[in-house]
């Protein structure tokens, strides 16, 4: 396993280094023009090439690339043409952020999902799983905007509950958690039902009950640690999507996020953001299936560690 | 029967899989199938018995080269296929053909038996559909099924109707080679009995060669002409039914004779129950691979290896000190 | 150099005497919809930054609440008769937040900055008229320009920032802030908050009292609200207008509305056919319903945009409006020999305001035949289809529904209309050219008599106004809310944010 | 043929010949949900053809007088800030709705499943290509890649579909990726080898079948996705025209009156969830039959 | 009678299909005594399992219900206690082994804990205690390195290995009764061979008694004191396990002791009954073997025979050996 792990993490090296290329060249052929936006509506053409001038972006593109890999390679992300900040400030803080409301979200989506699914599974075709299958279609269905602005209203308007947004305590992160985790709650709570069903017909569930098993005690010993298995791949697929940040969530709770700074640089065109920030989400989505694939193993005794 | 050429050779073939178990352990492979040689003559049965995990399915599929052997060689027909590349072997297997243990895992359940049935003939030949139905009808006549149940999908038969589908695949071609790898294991006694009659009469008017695979002795002895006991991946004893069956060599074959319940309860017989479990093919034993279940072991058995030779009677091979 | 307890006045301690009644709110927080982007007044080009920074940093003059100027750093200055030479009397015992003297030298190193090109400062635009800066003595300096710029004036509200803090965090200074204003910098929260604390020796000492404001962007309209409504914010803008009526009438809140130097309009491309048949953007303008405009798309706040800029902006000449008559702009399109119509289309930026602006113009001029197609961009892509041209003829826009917001006539004006402001160059992107406004603006610059720059610009606005190079839609109205005890904090009309008298009650 | 004789027919087997159509209709009819469902998308479908005939009022026709009413006898779901009927926008809107989520989950699924059948069957570097590749797009912002397809391709309802497929593909491939690593150790999969079947014919006639019921699944839970992901491109200058009765722009563009108007955004909000619990129920019962285990 | 432990009457089984009942076991009766080992045997599909769930009522999450009959098991009628009184008597007192030693293990659970939450729950013993008491079981089974083998996963187990678990597993709180489902089908002969061997021997220790399910009648000639032969649903035949094998009776035990595959005895062709087991939903109207019958009559055709007695303890449901309206119970 170790030899594997290793394996895999070498295997991201030149990865990264196509990811880098790709991106670089993908978005500077994007339409827009950065150096326009900086200046500004009223910029003279002199301006607007001596501002061109100051940021490099005048040089020959594989020159640019050239500069901005070397710079990566000794660990520099480079400068916001937007704000002029060093781009490892403008993460400090938001990455941070995203993390904690990855985990809030994810932490609270597997327990309900979990629970709704299980509920589903065991009362098959009987109320509570309508009930928990319209919840968990709703989740899918509801877009992020309006779920978040409902939530508001009521907690934090109506019962004063939860502050509106923002990130000062742990408070804060409620709301959004629960809104981002909506969607994936959804669909642990679909694959949860379909993979407990399946499991549920396993012989070794039999067995089980013929132990005299209460049927509570099969379904948590027996049934909910096999369902896991197909469970966790979706759950770290989707980890790989929350770590992204949200768009929405972060705009509807003010959150300072990477996924509000991911969507306004790119609106400026703020290149080296835009790269730094892509790359980032290509390192954390190869760990995280990285990370899924481990724990996929440990849960699953027959897994071999090989291939 | 006239004896006649082989259409089969095997010759010390080899066929080892990686694996790599465990935490921070090094890589370690299973000897599936360990230097096994035989011979089978057209017309002729050859069986492979032996306990589960043996290395038995594995000998079938490097025959029909769904494995490519890490070592040795294999004629079919007078042609060497152990190394052939994929288009010459599409040749190659229209002549042989493979029916399977799980008659309803083989078959897509997906699809019609006519389809299923017919599928070789769409890959091999540029045959018309309607002529297509036309030999599938009749294979389906020829193993016992009627062309009404080309219509349906696996599921709707029984296990010995799904089983008799697979012979008729395996026969579309008229192939000259069938690798029946436990052909009878899932079927119920009074349906096993149905197939095996079957294969035998096919054999007859097709004039077919089986390498039959099996691990249910008193099968093996009633449709095989030759038998192979594979032991660990490795052939432990072979020759003709009669001879293994009348004066076993090796402790292992007199073990799985032994082993066989007899369906009469009046029947008193000393049973060899063998102690202990196969050993894992990934750690085999040193020396004998028998050894540390064998009844008769000798110190020689723990350190040294028998090669294969020939016993008292022509034709009969033993690996064994004794 | 002054004694008195320098900057150790925690606001804890602000308020150390009151112990009677409910705890004395001394925190403000303010809920503005975008983040900032620097803190550099000199190299700004957003509102909202300039709004937030309006707390910390002041020019030699400063806009008053009403986009009035009024002295700031100086106490009184004169210009010569053309417009070129500028002499500040400069404000005494004035200290940076640092502790920086203020004095003559330090404008002239903040002037020399600006109006040195190689410092590529978003100020340098305005700056670059300055041939010379003088320190006439510790309090006087004199500015002179290489040529006549009447609007300068409007220029010199410019934040001044501390020469020591300039020399010590150089590029940085954008994150370090340091002025003279009634608030000092205390920290910036990436994406997050920015937040100033009460300014113990500033010169106008006493006018705001709120010990703390927190600046915050919360881009959601609808959470800005619910902020309020919960009092987690005290002032909130902008106020979307569709919200308002859900502010109506809640406890503890305040609407405030004020008309704002944002005009909105349609520009029509001159140059390409039909439009540059001027019956044809005459009829064009008679073809819509401003005061229908104003409800569908401003939910009822604003008013008919009623010359090329908004009332607020000095040398305003009203002119009337293009009057909703279909039958006349059947007329005018029939004359023009576009008596079935034509098919066209409109552009403009992702935001829904801007979406729905769009399709109201599209339903309006449908029923004159004229089929408009509405084309969204993304902002960086239209800036690129607008301005990135290469030659005037190039241009693929035909309309733009877009807004301007501007401070001073000149720049209401001749960003907009003069003639060698067409795009790529500037941002005259109807592609208007008319002689007599080319010369009126440039005389007007040329002049700092009042007078005759209020008669030059009416001459403006009346012909362009006649030659209808946009369809005039609206002058928007800035939407505030504040808690009901909120006091002395306004938004101006083009969008500032002014807290030098910000208390609670 | 003495064979034959020997084991003779069972005669109690149905003589009955049934056409495959004939049996999923019949098997359809059982599921209850599912099949209520269907007929919902039917009737969407139904709706989506006949719209422009079937709508009260022209969806495009403002009404100033009339702005942002609450549900009433004469406008059913209300109108919106131009006084347009929202009822007759939600029929109109049936069309280009489901017919760009419905087609461009269509193609993602297709490309997808083409991919992921690859990956899985073939192993190896194309394997690793591909699913590196697939982790790229999913850490690509959707947004960049909009804004490159409008660049590219330009407007147009066509390339909106082809965008939103685009976003689609990584997951499928994904999904139909580990379906084909475990369905391609199945045993029937080696007896077509054994046949001498060629990798073509194993991919499409063998392993895509076992793929199926979980693509279906999976894409019924794209629709409501790619409903709103279609809107948003909208935004961008891509797809429907801003004006069009699109459910996800209808949803986007209420946004402000959430507060003061929200019928406004919960009509729209309805209309796609229904459409997206049928799909889901459909997707259920088309797997449940697909299955051959639940045969019988 | 009380030296039956087991006395099963009338048993009737249905499953749902579509709507669609079908009745899966009808008329099943039999009894077991203290002590025996009672074959039951026929071929597959025709109701061994659907008899033993039915005994142990574990038809979750199934279409199953039991709709008639009687299963007493000393005294109580099993289908009348209530679910939870059910479970106390589960792997209690009556214990199951399955067919599918592969399957019926749960893969993700270590062999230790799977075996003591029995034994906790049914004994109520300290995790000390039933740790013990599994390691002793699987001593008694035979396994090698019992302690460390606690600690490992199934799927580290050989096929003979899990099921020798199995065994322990439903051995470990002493149960009255053993119900084991084909417990060797799935294993080789001398793994096979060795398991029988550890079944018999402590099938006499503890003088429990045992319904051993099998197809294979080499299985049944070696263990079992009685034998039922059941097709289609229906109890065909019984008889003790000398009887049977000498003297079979109904045409389906003949022809399933003939078409076995016997060592050394030379033949040509093997027997074979042709045709195959009717489905549930297409059963012929009288005679459930007619269609595959040798000795066919017609009055088979028409209507079902009743089970009638042939001989001492032994029954056989067959018109060969009853006159049209004869008694005996249907
Ligand atoms: N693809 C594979 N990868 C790794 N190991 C394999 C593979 N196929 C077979 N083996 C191993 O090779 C050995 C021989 O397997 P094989 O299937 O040939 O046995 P067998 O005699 O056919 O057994 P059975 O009676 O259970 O079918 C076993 O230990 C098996 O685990
Ligand atoms: N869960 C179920 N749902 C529907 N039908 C079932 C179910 N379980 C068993 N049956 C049906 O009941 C009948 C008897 O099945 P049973 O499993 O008892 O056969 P068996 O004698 O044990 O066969 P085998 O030897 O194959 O184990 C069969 O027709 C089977 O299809
Ligand atoms: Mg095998
Ligand atoms: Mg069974």
């Amino acid at each position: 396993m170790f030899r594997y792990i290793v394996k895999r993490l070498i295997e991201i090296i030149p990865i990264i280094f196509v990811v880098s290329l790709l991106i670089f060249f993908f978005i500077h052929l994007v339409p827009g023009d950065p150096v326009r936006l900086a200046a500004g509506k009223e910029a003279t053409l002199e301006e607007i090439e001596r501002v061109r001038q100051e940021l490099g972006l005048d040089k020959p593109l594989h020159t640019q690339y050239v500069n901005y890999m070397q710079n990566l390679l000794t660990g520099n992300l480079g400068h916001s043409l937007k704000t002029g900040l060093p781009i490892s400030d403008m993460f400090e803080n938001r990455f941070s952020v995203t993390m904690t409301l990855t985990f809030m979200s994810l932490g609270w989506a597997l327990v309900l999902g979990l629970l709704i699914g299980t509920i589903s599974a065991v009362f098959r075709n009987k109320w509570p799983d309508y009930v928990g299958m319209l919840t968990a279609i709703s989740g899918i269905s509801l877009p992020g905007f309006w779920l978040g602005l409902i939530l508001i209203q009521i907690f934090s308007v109506t019962l004063g509950w939860f502050p509106t947004g923002g990130v000062e305590s742990w408070k804060s992160y409620v709301l959004p958690s629960l809104t981002l985790g909506a969607g994936i709650m959804s669909m642990l709570a679909r694959f949860t039902r379909s993979s407990l069903l399946e499991t549920l017909k396993e012989d070794f569930i039999r067995t089980g009950r013929a132990k005299g098993l209460k049927e509570s005690v099969v379904v948590r010993k027996h049934a909910l640690k096999n369902s896991m298995i197909p469970v966790v791949t979706i759950a770290g697929l989707q980890f790989g999507f929350l770590l992204g940040g949200s768009v929405v969530v972060e705009t509807v709770f003010s959150i300072p996020g990477m996924g509000r700074l991911l969507i306004d640089s790119i609106a400026f065109r703020d290149y080296p953001v835009v790269q730094a920030v892509i790359l980032l989400f290509s390192l954390e989505f190869i760990l995280v299936n990285l990370l899924v694939d481990i724990l996929y193993k440990a849960l699953n005794p027959k897994i071999r560690y090989d291939s | 029967m006239v004896m006649s050429k082989s259409l089969v050779v095997v010759d010390g073939i080899k066929k080892t899989f990686p694996i790599d178990s465990g935490l921070l352990s090094s890589k370690k492979s299973v000897k599936a199938v360990n230097h096994v040689s035989f011979d089978i003559k057209e017309g002729e049965t050859f069986s492979l018995v032996g306990e589960s995990g043996c290395g038995k399915s594995t000998t079938g599929r490097l025959v029909t080269r769904l494995l490519m052997p890490d070592e040795g060689k294999i004629w079919i027909n007078g042609e060497e296929i152990s190394k052939m590349n994929e288009t010459k072997l599409r040749e190659v297997r229209k002549q042989v053909q493979m029916v399977f243990q799980d008659p309803y895992a083989s078959l897509n359940p997906r699809m019609k038996i006519r389809d299923v049935v017919a599928e070789p003939l769409l890959i091999h030949t540029k045959l018309s559909a309607q002529e297509r139905d036309r030999i599938v009808a009749e294979m389906l006549e020829v193993v016992g099924l009627s062309s009404y149940h080309a219509e349906k999908f696996a599921h709707e038969f029984s296990g010995g109707q799904r089983q008799r589908i697979g012979i008729a695949r395996a026969l579309i071609l008229k192939p000259k080679l069938i690798v029946a790898d436990e052909p009878v294991s899932a079927l119920d006694v009074s349906i096993q009995s149905q197939i095996l009659n079957l294969l035998k009469d096919l054999q007859e008017e097709f004039h077919l060669t089986y390498l039959f695979i099996s691990h249910d002795l008193s099968v093996v002895e009633h449709i095989s002409d030759k038998i192979g006991v594979m032991y660990l991946g490795s052939l432990v004893e072979s020759g003709p039914k009669e001879m293994i069956f009348a004066n076993p060599r090796h402790p292992y074959t007199k073990a799985l004779l032994s082993s066989v319940p007899i369906p009469d309860p009046r029947a008193k017989r000393e049973r060899i129950i063998l102690q202990g479990d196969v050993p894992s093919p990934v750690n085999p034993p040193s020396g004998c691979l028998f050894h540390t279940r064998c009844p008769f072991v000798m110190d020689i058995c723990k350190s040294t290896p028998p090669a294969l030779r020939e016993a008292a009677d022509r034709d009969h091979f033993v690996a064994c000190h004794l | 150099s002054s004694g008195g307890g320098s900057g150790n006045g925690t606001p804890a301690a602000s308020n150390g005497g009151t112990t009677t009644g409910a705890p004395q709110k001394d925190q403000m927080v303010i809920a503005v919809n975008e983040n900032f982007i620097t803190m550099d007044p000199q190299n700004t080009g957003d509102a909202l930054s300039s709004g937030v920074q309006s707390a910390m940093f002041e020019g030699l003059l400063i806009y008053d609440k009403d986009l009035k100027l009024m002295p700031g750093l100086s106490t009184e200055y004169s210009v010569n008769e053309d417009a070129t030479e500028y002499t500040f009397k400069l404000r005494q015992n004035v200290k940076f937040h640092d502790g920086t003297p203020f004095n003559a030298e330090g404008v002239k190193i903040n002037f020399d900055r600006m109006s040195n090109k190689d410092n590529n400062l978003r100020a340098y635009r305005n700056y670059k008229y300055i041939k010379s800066t003088e320190v006439v003595d510790e309090h006087t300096v004199k500015v002179t320009l290489n040529q006549p710029f009447s609007a300068m004036i409007n220029k010199f509200t410019t934040g001044i920032i501390s020469p020591a803090a300039l020399e010590k965090y150089g590029k940085d200074i954008t994150k370090n802030p340091v002025g003279t204003g009634p608030y000092k910098f205390v920290e910036w929260v990436q994406g997050d908050h920015l937040t100033v604390e009460l300014n113990p020796d500033h010169w106008n000492k006493g006018a705001a009292k709120v010990g703390k404001i927190v600046y915050k962007p919360v881009p959601e309209n609808g959470s800005r609200v619910a902020m309020l409504k919960t009092g987690e914010a005290d002032v909130i803008y902008p106020l979307p207008e569709q919200q308002v009526e859900t502010l109506n009438g809640a406890e503890g809140v305040k609407v405030e509305r004020t008309p704002s130097t944002i005009t909105r309009y349609v520009s029509i491309n001159m140059l390409k056919k039909p439009f540059d048949d001027p019956r044809v953007r005459q009829a064009i303008n008679h073809a819509v319903d401003k005061d229908a405009f104003i409800k569908v798309v401003k939910a009822g706040y604003g008013t008919q945009l009623e010359s090329v800029m908004s009332p607020t902006i000095a040398h305003y000449s009203k002119q009337g409006v293009y009057e909703y008559n279909i039958e006349k702009a059947k007329k005018l399109l029939k004359e023009a020999g576009y008596e079935n119509g034509f098919t066209t289309d409109i552009w403009g930026n992702t935001n829904s305001d801007t979406m729905k602006g769009m399709q109201f113009i599209q339903q309006q001029l449908k029923q004159v035949g004229i089929t408009v197609e509405v084309k969204s961009m993304e902002e960086a892509t239209l800036s690129d289809e607008i301005y990135g041209i290469k030659s005037p003829e190039e241009a693929k826009m035909n309309m733009w529904y877009v807004s301007w917001s501007s401070a001073d006539p000149d720049n209401a004006m001749r960003s907009l209309f003069s003639s060698e402001n067409f795009p790529p160059a500037g941002a005259n992107t109807a592609f208007y050219k008319n002689d007599r406004v080319d010369q009126s603006i440039k005389e007007a610059t040329q002049s700092s008599d009042q007078d005759k720059q209020k008669q030059l610009y009416g001459v403006v606005q009346e012909n362009v106004f006649k030659d209808a190079p946009w369809i005039f839609l609206a002058v928007d109205e800035i939407l505030y809310g504040k808690r009901a005890n909120v006091n002395g904090v306004y938004i101006t009309p083009s969008g500032g944010i002014y807290v030098r008298e910000a208390a609670f009650q | 043929m003495e064979v034959v004789k020997e084991i003779g027919h069972s005669a109690v087997v149905p003589t009955e010949k049934k056409s495959r159509a004939r049996e999923f209709w019949k098997k359809w009819k059982k599921q209850k949900t599912a099949f209520w469902a269907g007929f919902f998308i039917l009737f969407l479908f139904v709706i989506a053809l006949f719209g422009p005939w079937i709508a009260p009022y022209d969806p495009y026709e403002p009404n100033y007088d009339v702005t942002l009413q609450t549900p009433s006898m004469e406008y059913w779901a209300g109108t919106d800030e131009y006084g347009r009927d929202i009822l007759s926008r939600i029929i109109v809107g049936t069309g280009i709705s489901l017919g760009v989520s419905f087609s461009s989950v269509l193609v993602g699924a297709v490309v997808g499943t083409i991919l992921g059948l690859i990956s899985g069957y073939y192993g190896g570097w194309m394997d690793r290509l591909i699913m590196r590749w697939s982790d790229v797009m999913f850490a690509f912002p959707d947004l960049l890649l909009a804004i490159a397809i409008v660049a590219i391709l330009g407007p147009g309802l066509t390339n909106v579909v082809v965008a939103v497929a685009v976003f689609s593909i990584p997951s499928f491939a994904r999904l139909i990726r580990g379906n084909t690593l475990a369905a391609k150790e199945a045993v029937f999969v080696e007896a077509a080898r054994s046949m001498g079947a060629k990798s073509s014919r194993i991919i499409f006639r063998h392993i895509f079948p076992e793929t199926v019921s979980s693509m279906i699944v999976f894409f019924s839970m794209r629709i409501g996705t790619s409903i709103l992901a279609a809107s948003s491109l909208s935004f961008l200058g891509l797809g429907a025209a801003p004006e069009s009765p699109d459910w996800g722009a209808m949803l986007s563009m209420g946004r402000d009156y959430l507060a003061t108007s929200p019928h406004v955004v919960i009509i729209p909000g309805i209309a796609i969830f229904l459409t997206v619990l049928a799909f889901n129920l459909v997707g259920d019962g088309l797997r449940d039959i697909l299955d051959p285990k639940t045969k019988n | 009678m009380s030296e039956n432990i087991m006395e099963v009457k009338h048993l009737q089984t249905q499953f749902t299909r579509d709507n669609q009942k079908t009745v899966v076991l009808d008329h099943v009766s039999f009894h077991i005594k203290k002590g025996e080992v009672l074959g039951l045997v026929g071929e597959s599909g025709c109701g061994k399992s659907v008899t033993s769930l039915s005994i142990m009522r574990l038809f979750k999450d199934t279409t199953g219900e039991i709709t008639n009959g009687e299963i007493v098991y000393n005294g109580t009628n099993l289908l009348s206690i209530s679910e939870s009184d059910m479970r106390r008597i589960r792997g209690k007192e009556i214990s199951m082994i399955f067919q599918e030693p592969m399957t019926s293990l749960n893969p993700v659970m270590k062999i230790g804990e799977q075996l003591m939450e029995a034994i906790r729950l049914h004994l109520g013993y300290s995790d000390q205690k039933a740790r013990e008491q599994a390691v002793s079981m699987l001593t008694k089974v035979g396994i090698p390195r019992p302690s460390e083998i606690m600690g490992e996963y199934p799927h580290q187990l050989s096929g003979g290995m899990r099921q020798r678990i199995m065994i322990a597993m439903a051995m470990s709180c002493n149960p009255n009764l053993l119900i084991a489902d084909e417990p060797t089908t799935a294993l080789d002969v001398t793994i096979q061979a060795q398991i029988l061997d550890v079944m018999k021997q402590l099938q006499a220790d503890e003088h429990m008694s045992m319904l051993l399910i099998t197809h294979d009648l080499g299985v049944v000639a070696e263990m079992c004191n009685r034998v039922v032969v059941m097709y289609a649903g229906r109890v065909v035949e019984e008889a003790s396990v000398y009887d049977l094998f000498d003297e079979p009776k109904h045409p389906y035990t003949k022809g399933l002791i003939g078409s076995v595959p016997k060592i050394g005895q030379k033949r040509a062709r093997l027997d074979s009954v042709p045709g195959n087991v009717p489905t549930p939903n297409n059963m012929p109207k009288g005679c459930k073997f007619a269609p595959r019958c040798k000795d066919v009559m017609p009055v088979c055709w028409e209507k079902e025979p009743v089970i009638t007695t042939v001989g001492e303890e032994r029954f056989c449901r067959c018109w060969l050996y009853q006159e049209e309206g004869r008694d005996g119970h249907v």
